[in-house]
Formats: C-alpha cells, structure tokens, sequence
C-alpha cells in the first residue's frame, strides 16, 4: 500500500479552509444547545410531572433518533411544507447553515441535558440541606451551592459532547456546505486517496480536539480547586 | 410584631416514620420566645430527626409543627420565610466543600440578606475570630482539622443572626478547651434573646445556660423540666440510669 | 410502507448484526473505559500520558479513518506475514465483524474515559483511604468500593455513549458488514424511496435506544438504592 | 486445473448498475459486464459488497482484485489504480422545473452564458460535471450535494433552480416518477470528454497489466459483438456505452 | 516472629507540611507492642495528622516511621501488609455509602482475609451488638443517627482484628452512656494485648487504660507521659491550661 504523505502536505490547506466553517458551527450550536439543556434539566429534575415529562420526551426523542435524520427532518422535511416556504421563516431555514445550526443545537440539548443530570445527582444531599437551612431560596441553591459542583463532575463528559459535536458537524456536508470532512470527502471523490486525504482532515481534528481537553481541563482545575490530592 | 405569650416552636403529637420505622412517637414541645432548650438522650433516639422536622428538612408525618406562627404543611409556600429565621448546625457539618471557610460564611448574608460584599466578609471575619480560626480563612473544608470544620459550621449559622437556633451536637469534634470557648459564645447569643434548641451532652451547659432539659429515648420525650429540678430529681428511670453515667463518668 | 414487506429479511438480518456488534462493543468499551479512567487518575506520568493520547486520538480521529486502519491496516499486515510463508495467499484480514466492533469500540471508550473519569471524581477521597486503611488491595478498593459508587453517577452519560455505540455499528457498511443502514441503502437503490427505508431505520434505532434507555433507568433506581432518601 | 477466481468489489446499493434486489440477488450493468468479463477469462467470479468509501482500500489491500462500481475514469484516479477501456459513457444533462423556462442554451446548442446568471444549479460534488462548470460556465452559481436524492428534494422545495445530473438515473429516479412531473430536461446531452472523462471502466491494483489487458480486450470484444448493446437494453431504451 | 523489646510504632521527628504550613514539626515518638496511647491537645493541632501518617494515609514529608519493623518510604511496596496490621476508626466515619452497615463490616474479612460469606456475616453481627445496633444492619449509612454511622465504623475496624488501631475521636457522636460502653470495649481490646492509639478527650478512658499520655500543640508534642504523672504534676504550661479546662469542666 503506498502512502503519499505528498498530498497529505498538498490538501491540508484546502482542508483548513473549511475549519472556519466547522468551528463557526461548533462554537454557535454549542452555546445555544447549552444553554437549552439547562433548561432541560431543570425541568427534568424538578419533580413536577407537567415539566419533567416534557423534557423526558424531549430528550428521548433526540438521543433517540441519529443526528443526521434530525438535520435532514429540519433541513428536507420543513421544506415540503408550503406554508413554510411561504413564511418568513424561510429566510432562515432556506439557508443550510441555520437549518444546521438548528439541528445541532435542538440534539446537543438533549445529550448535555443528561450529562448534567449526572452530574447533579453527585451533589450531596447534606449540601442541599445545608443551603435550605441557611434560607437560601432553591434557584439561589441552584446557583451556587449545585452548579459550581455538578459542573466539575460534568466537565469531562460535557468535552466528549464537545468533541462529539465538532465530529458531528461533518454532517453539513450532506446538505450543501463545507467543512472540514466535507472539503476532504470532495477531495477523496476525486483523488480516490482516501487515507492521505483523511489523515490531513485528521490532523485538523486533532489540533481543535487537543485544544478542547486542554481547555475543558483548564476549566476542571478551576472548578476543582477545591479538591484535595 | 409578634405576641410575646405565643410559643415561638410548637409541636403538637409529632410523629415521623421511616418506612416502617418510627423515629418520633408523638412528641409535643412548646418553646417560648428566648428560651434555651438542651435536648439529650440516647443515641438513635431521635434527637436529630426532631430539630430537622422543626426546619422542615424531614417532612413529619402527623401532628403539628408550628414556628414563629406558621404552621409547617405540605403546602407551605413560605417555607423559606421560615427557614431564614431559623438557623441550624449540623452534625455532619454540611460545609460547601467547593467555598473557602470565609466565603461558606459570606454565601448567605449576601444572597438573603443582600448584604453587600464587603460588609459580609467583615461579618464573616468577626465570627471566625471569634470561633479562633481567623486564619483559617481561605482553606477549603477539606484542608481543616474536624474541629476546624466544625467551627466554621457553627461560625456559619451565627452569622445569619437567626432568631431560632437548632444546634446538634455542636461540640462533638472539639477539645474541651475548645469547647469552653464556643459555649461561651453560645451562652452570649443566649443572653441576647436568641431561642435555641441543643443537642448536646454538655451537662455543664445544661446546668448554666439552659431553661429547659429534655431527655428522649425511643422516640419519645420521657421527661422534661428546668435543669435544677431535672438532674436533682429525675423522675424516669430510664432517666436515672443516663444520668447515672454521666455523672459518675 | 407495502414496499418494506419486501425488504423486512434485510432489516432483521441488519437489525440482528447491529445487535451482535452493540454487545461485543457495549463489553469492550466499558473495558477502555475503565482502564482509560484509572490511568488518567493514576500518578503515573506514563499512564495519564498514554491515556491522554489515547482519548485525542481515537476522539479526534474520524470514525471512518480509525475504522479502516483498523481493519485494512491489520489485513495488511496480516497479509504481509502470511505471504512470507505461502507466497500464493492473497488476502488475509481480522473478519470485518470483529475489526468494526473493535474500531468503534476503541473510538466510544475513548469517550467512556473521559465520564468514567468524571464519575470517579464525584466518589469522596475519605472513601478510598477507608478502603485502604482496611487492608483491601488497589484492585480491590477499585472493584468494591469506588466502581459501586462512581457508576451512578456515570449511568446518565454513559447512556448517551451507548446511543453512539448503536448509530456508529452504521459505519460498519463500509467494510462490508451489512448492518441496517446498508439494508436501506439497498433498498432504495432499488425502490427509490429513500424516506420510507431511512423511516425503517430510524424506528429501529428508535427501538433499540428505547430498550437502553429504559435499562439505564432501572439500572439508575438500582444504583441509588441507598441514597433512596434523595429528592 | 483449478479455476482462476476474479474477486469483484461493488456498491451493490446503485440501482441499475449494480444492486441486490430484495431476495438478494446481484444484478445491474456492471455486475453484468464483470460477470460476462469472467465468463470470457474463463474465471469464476465471487462479489464483496462495501461503501463507496471502503472499496479502493479494499483494492488496495488485495480484498478483491477488481472495481466494477460505474467508476468514472479521471487522471487524478489514475494516480493510484489502473482503469480498463470504458464500458459505459459518462455524460450529463440539465433538469429544471418547466414552468421556469430556462434558456441555457441557445438554439444551435450552444451555451447561453448570460442565461445562467442568478440561477442556482445543483449538482453532486466531486464529480465531472463539477469540472466542466469550472471550465466551461466558472461563474455560475452551484450549490454541491454528497448525493442524488438531496438534490432531487431541494429542487422541489426551490432551493435550487436547475440540476446536472447523469440523464440514465433522472430519467429512471425522478422524471419517470410522479414526483417528477412538472420538470423536464433543458437542452442537449453533454458529452464533452475532456470533461467528462473517458466513461465509467474497471479499475485494478496497479501492476497487473496482464490481467488488464485481457479484460480490456474482453470489454472491446463484448462492444463488437453487440453484448453491451444488449445489457444496456436490459435498463435503459437507449445506448449508454461509447458506441465508437 | 518479632522482637517483643522493639517498637512496634517508631516516629522519628517525623515533619509533615501542606503547602506552606507545617502541620507536624518534627515529632518523635516509640509504641512498645501492647501499649495504649491516649493522644490529646487542641483542635487543628495535629493529631489526625499524625494518626494518618502512622497508617501512610498522609505522605510525611521529613523523618522516619517504621511501623511493625516496616519503614514507611516512598517506594514501599508492602505496604497493603503494613495497612492489613493497622486498623483505623475515622474522625469522619467514612462509611461505605453503597453498602449497609453490615456489609460494611463484612467487606474488608472477606476480601482482605478471604472469609467464608457466612462466617464474615456472623462475626460482622457478633461486632454489631458488642456496640448495640444488631438491628440497624441492613440499614445504609445515609438512614443511620450519628452516633450509629460512628458505632458501625468502630465495629468495621474491630472486625479485621488488627494488631494496631488507630482511633481518631471515636466517641465524638455518642452519648454518655454509649460512650462507656464503647470505651468498655476497647478496653477489652487493650486487655487482649492490641497496641492502641486513641485520639480522644475522653480523660477517664486516659486514666483507666492508657500507658502513656501525648499531649500535642501545633504540631509537636509538648508533653507525655504515664497517666499518674501526666495528671498530676505537668510540666508543661499549655498543658497545664489545657487540663484545666478539662477538670473544671
Ligand atoms: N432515612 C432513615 N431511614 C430509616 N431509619 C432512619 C432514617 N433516618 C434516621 N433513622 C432512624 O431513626 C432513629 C433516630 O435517628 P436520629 O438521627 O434522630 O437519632 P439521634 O437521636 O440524633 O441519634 P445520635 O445521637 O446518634 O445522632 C435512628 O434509629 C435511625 O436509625
Ligand atoms: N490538606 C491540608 N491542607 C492544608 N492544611 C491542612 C490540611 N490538612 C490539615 N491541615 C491543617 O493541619 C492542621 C492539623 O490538622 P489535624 O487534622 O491533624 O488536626 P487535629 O489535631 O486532628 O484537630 P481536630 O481535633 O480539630 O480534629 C490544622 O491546622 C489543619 O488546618
Ligand atoms: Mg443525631
Ligand atoms: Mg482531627
């Protein structure tokens, strides 16, 4: 088998140009999926049927079902709708960007959600107790009693979510765009070298997939300053 | 605001079970505004569980509770009314392990007092010198001795200046110069006019500071009265004997 | 849906395989998963070294690439041993079967490291000294006491894992393992009706995660047994 | 004397070239070429089925010795395997909504360049009508698919105006159908070998020109003697193998 | 096996620091096979510390510990062996969550010394009514009073039978009553023969049983000696307050 290392050199520009795309996509759905699955789990650890239910069917159905039917249903399925090809909403969901970014964010809810979860059930309940007893008000609890504890224990599972996005992302080059597997795949389609052409796409991938354990371990020494070793 | 008359905690017929387990057989209590209570009894005997019903961390399961004129139900909606009034140290000490000891003081002052940082962190200073570990100040609870931490616990609770304050075993983690200390501390909140309940085998603070004894075993409060009369004469037997031990130890 | 009738013996025959490759990759990962964790908790410099390569790599790789290195890179090699034997062999590779259940294995446990490890955190130092001020060995303080505690707290996102597990048995297609998704691919080469088949797909995934979500449930009521007072 | 085998690697999922009807059975027009490729090498032919994306590893690695998968037969393919004379001609057409109207070409059949101003084309990436766009209209507007029913969708829903795709598998998978009434074929097959390469042929590891040269003979054989013709009636009311 | 004239425990101006602080300062001391220690002094002084290190739970930093002819260093590979020697009662119980208080008891003999499930079980209910609670067994931790959770880590110790136990406050969360009782055992023990450490303010136990008595402030031990002496005449100023505290009490 030979391996002409050649083009791996001759295709990673290419390939870097499609990082922007990828990395534009990761931080948006990240941020927004985020801050969705904090309600979530809000509303699935609160002990009220008309909130956790929801939020369990919720979550069900988006772990549920592959990342790429969802991109498709919002991407392809809207579409077939007349009356949103007549809506305003059209501007958006016309365009494959806001239909990934959608998708991405409404699946990384779902995901996180459960990390949290985890997390949260790590907090001692004494600690719950301590903070009722001092009058703290439950979201006060929330805040800064739960948060700052749950988030250490979620952190390493909630970098796999990260990493698995950035992975995930690749799926927009099934609806039209570029990214970084995308620019490679086009590539490999037409060199027929797919191992020289993965493997710069792999390099890319690894530089940002260092680059998130090494900040996801930063933020776990600050959230964790607390313990002993 | 209140009527001076009215006890401030009532307990009528107070049960509690744990599955089939009966922790509390009915125990009825009525504290006045200002009083000072020392609970003891055997271990098991359900001293802890009876001061958490009275914050309404365990959930009672028949009976009445009642504080400063609320009565705790089910429904209650302004349990954290109730709460901010009513302070509590625990045995396990329940430190906020992700905080420094200054700052598990400050956290409830600023968030339901509003107090503005600085001021809480003065307030926090105050009482952690005055528990004798001013320089304990920025350690997490995992880097402090148990007697530190039980400091900090006891330093927490004062530092709300709640008008109720349940304390179990407040001392158990401290050396007796140590504890001297913090029952002197205890003993002038007392002179101020704070109610307090006290899990405690401090017989000693019992006899000095408390208005009020009372002794549980199984569940139940077996006997009750003003310290002269109750370790002089105890009328119980069962009483007798845990005295017995105390005082011949 | 008449169509389907015809393609049901693909599906099942997809269905069966993506279930063969989910229980022998479920095994596996927990196993890199384990081992990951406790080398990264580990003060050996070595070891959290090597585990941190391991999770970079085998996260940041493409799924596609690692599988077929695996795969192809072993027949290679294979290949090349055995012909210095019998110059007449031509192809010699681990089955496609095992190559893609390792292959996603080690790409999922590269995950299962990093919740294994943040599920280990939540259990209290004083836990483990206890352990060992009784005399239990590392490997038994590990299997007794902090595996017992930390896998409540790592069933959330471990559920999520084996979500993965079961949506990566579809790459498996490209070394040939018929699993579902090719099942469907094959049928709309011929129906040309994509939506119905990837439909199939998705309600068989959808089964599947149903039964693993509905396990992590009962597995969770399990594990908090004795926190039974909580919320 | 034992019999020589020829390993054949497909898609077996690219209906009709090659494809598993629901019993399983192999069919389409390449698996009938390399069937018939065997039968005249006097060798036995066995099938593996893989993903486009596991099909030149595959080759590369000795899992099979032959691609029979429509494999368009490009320069920068050639670098890494070696490609029979073609079997089946590569050639594109356009597709569009007919109440649009589109004049892409002029009456001659001759590009119409201005006409393609502001109309979004969609074609699947990577692949030779890519390349003549670069060429021939660069600056039209193209939107790139990874496959074929993305972009049969997206030209209903609007989201592009105009698709080129290969006219055998439009005619068989979108304009026969009800889905594609209401769009039609706009201007001539375009044919143009620079562009769009040689055809479709088998491709092989490199270094086995023997092998190579009998099977190109064989394909040449199977063009003279009316075979191809008669495989290509099989699917298609036209020819779709290069005639000269 | 050894020789009984050598001591089982050695420290050897053992220092131990966190950080910046220096929480042992250079502490010396010899346990002869069989002798019971009561160790005393303020909260944060180092007793726990201590305690730890002798079973290398914490990593001294200067000196040298040599526990049962075995010296505690950095690449010491027995020391699963030394530790199987060592039992330990924890200041913070440190129960097995997962396990009920029985199983508690009966993990370490079946792991550790391979004990039939069966006999483990009974030995672990023989130790759960020496400290009265045979019928919290299959309760868990988290369902236990504090004065169970810290009776359930007394017994898990006992179980193993080990030649040295180190207890650090083991008494802190029990009544009176309780208290003797436990101490009653563990004087039982120390007639058997095990060498003991006991971190405790317990000064009738000091009395009763101890050998010898260690007196720590920050970080150094500033007197000891047998309990007669100790009592009665000590030298040392600190200590000197610090009984004082203890007896008028
Ligand atoms: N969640 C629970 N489930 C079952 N039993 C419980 C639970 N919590 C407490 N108990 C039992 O209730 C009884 C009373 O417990 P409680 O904690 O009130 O005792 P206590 O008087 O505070 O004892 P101590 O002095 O040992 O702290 C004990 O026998 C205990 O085992
Ligand atoms: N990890 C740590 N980091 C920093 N300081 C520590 C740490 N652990 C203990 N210390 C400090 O070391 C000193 C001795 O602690 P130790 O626990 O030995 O005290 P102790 O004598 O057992 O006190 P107590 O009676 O309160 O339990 C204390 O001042 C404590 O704050
Ligand atoms: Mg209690
Ligand atoms: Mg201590």
């Amino acid at each position: 088998m030979n391996f002409e290392i050649a083009l791996v050199w001759e295709s990673l520009p290419k390939i870097v140009e499609g990082m922007g795309l990828t990395i534009e996509l990761l931080l948006i759905s990240l941020t927004l999926g985020t801050a969705l699955s904090v309600v979530l789990v809000l509303m699935r650890i609160s002990g009220i049927p008309a909130l956790v239910w929801p939020a369990f069917l919720y979550i069900y159905v988006f772990r549920g079902t592959p990342m790429l039917v969802q991109l498709f249903i919002v991407y392809h399925g809207l579409a077939q709708f007349e009356f949103v090809r007549n809506s305003v909403l059209w501007v958006f969901l016309r365009e494959p960007f806001w239909c990934a970014i959608i998708a991405f964010s409404l699946n990384v809810a779902a995901y996180t959600a459960e990390i949290l979860r985890g997390g949260i059930q790590g907090v001692d309940r004494g600690l719950h107790e301590a903070g009722r007893a001092l009058g703290l008000k439950p979201y006060q609890r929330f805040l800064h009693v739960t948060a700052p504890i749950a988030i250490r224990l979620s952190l390493p599972a909630y970098g796999n979510e990260i990493i698995s996005l950035l992975k995930g992302t690749a799926l927009v080059s099934l609806i039209t765009m570029y990214d970084i597997t995308g620019v490679a795949r086009t590539i490999v389609a037409r060199t027929f070298a797919p191992y020289e052409i993965f493997v710069s796409a792999a390099i890319v991938y690894l530089c940002l997939t260092w680059l998130i354990q090494r900040g996801v371990g930063l933020a776990e020494r600050r959230f964790g300053r607390y313990v002993r070793r | 605001m209140t009527d001076p008359a009215r006890p401030i905690i009532l307990l009528d017929r107070v049960t509690k079970s744990f599955g089939a387990f009966q922790a509390l057989k009915g125990v009825s209590l009525e504290i006045a505004r200002g009083q000072k209570v020392v609970v003891c009894g055997p271990s098991g005997s359900g001293k802890s569980t009876m001061i958490r019903c009275i914050n309404r961390l365990e959930e009672h399961n028949g009976g009445r509770i009642v504080v400063d004129g609320i009565e705790l139900t089910a429904s209650i909606k302004d349990i954290d009314a109730v709460r901010r009034e009513v302070g509590m140290v625990f045995q396990q000490f329940n430190l906020f392990p992700h905080l420094t000891a200054v700052e598990n003081l400050m956290l409830a002052p600023r968030l339901v007092r509003k107090m503005p940082r600085r001021e809480a962190r003065e307030l926090a200073m105050h009482y952690l010198e005055r528990v004798h570990i001013p320089e304990q100040a920025d350690k997490y609870p995992s880097q402090l001795s148990g007697g530190q931490q039980q400091r900090v616990a006891i330093a927490r609770s004062l530092c709300m200046k709640p008008q109720i304050m349940l304390f179990d075993e407040p001392t158990s983690a401290l050396d007796p110069e140590m504890i001297k200390e913090v029952l002197d501390v205890m003993g002038e909140l007392a002179a101020e006019g704070m109610t307090m309940i006290v899990v405690t085998h401090e017989m000693g603070f019992a006899r000095s500071v408390a208005d009020l004894v009372i002794f549980m075993d199984k569940g139940e409060i077996v006997e009750q009265g003003p310290p002269a009369t109750f370790f002089a004469n105890p009328r119980n037997e069962r009483t007798k004997t845990f005295l017995g031990q105390i005082l011949t130890h | 849906m008449a169509v389907v009738v015809e393609w049901l013996d693909a599906f099942a025959w997809g269905a069966l395989v993506v279930l063969r490759v989910f229980v022998v990759a479920l095994i596996l990962t927990v196993i890199w998963g384990l081992i990951g964790a406790s080398a990264k908790l580990s003060d050996s410099a070595l070891a959290r070294g090597v585990a941190n390569a391991y999770t970079t790599v085998f996260r940041g790789t493409p799924e596609l690439l690692v599988l077929l290195i695996i795969y192809f890179g072993s027949a290679v090699t294979l290949t090349g041993i055995a012909k210095m034997v019998d110059p007449s062999v031509k192809f010699i590779g681990i089955p496609p079967f095992w190559a893609g259940s390792l292959a996603i294995s080690l790409i999922v446990g590269a995950y299962a490291t990093e919740t294994f490890r943040g599920a280990f955190l939540g259990v209290d130092r004083g836990q483990v000294e206890a352990a060992r001020a009784l005399g239990l060995s590392p490997g038994q303080t590990f299997f007794y006491v902090r595996l017992p505690q930390m896998w409540r707290l790592a069933l959330p996102a471990f559920g999520n894992h084996m979500n993965s597990l079961i949506k990566d048995t579809a790459l498996l297609s490209v070394i040939g393992v018929e699993e579902i998704m090719y099942a469907a691919d094959r049928a709309t080469a011929m129906t040309n009706k994509p939506f119905t088949m990837y439909l199939v797909v998705a309600i068989i995934y959808l089964a599947f995660v149903s039964v693993i979500i509905k396990t992590v449930a009962v597995l969770e009521v399990y594990a908090n047994r004795h926190l039974e007072r909580t919320r | 004397a034992a019999q020589e085998t020829l390993m054949v690697g497909s898609e077996c999922t690219y209906f009709p070239f090659n494809y598993r009807d629901s019993d399983g059975v192999l069919k389409g027009y390449d698996i009938d070429v390399a069937n018939e490729i065997g039968k005249r090498l006097k060798a036995k032919t066995e099938y593996v089925c893989m993903k486009f994306d596991g099909l030149l590893p595959a080759l590369l690695a000795g899992k099979f010795d032959l691609i029979a998968a429509s494999l368009s037969i490009t320069e920068d393919r050639r670098q890494k395997i070696d490609f029979s004379v073609p079997y089946r001609l590569s050639i594109g057409q356009f597709v569009a909504p007919k109440a649009k109207k589109l004049a892409l070409f002029n009456a001659d059949g001759s590009i119409n360049k201005p006409a393609f101003k502001g109309v979004r084309i969609g074609i699947q990436r990577a692949t030779t009508y890519d390349n003549w766009f670069q060429a021939i209209v660069p600056d039209a507007n193209i939107v790139r698919y990874e496959g074929v029913e993305a972009i049969y969708l997206d030209l209903k829903s609007g989201r592009v105006d105009a698709i080129m795709t290969n006219p055998m598998k439009t005619y068989l998978e979108f304009l026969s159908k009800p889905d594609g009434a209401g769009f039609e074929v706009v201007g001539p097959q375009i044919t143009d070998e620079k562009y769009f390469g040689t055809g479709a042929g088998i491709g092989l590891r490199k270094g086995n020109d023997a092998l190579l040269k009998r099977i190109d003979a064989a394909i040449l054989d199977m063009k003279k003697d009316g075979t191809l013709d008669k495989f290509s009636k099989l699917y298609f009311p036209f020819a779709i193998y290069p005639v000269n």
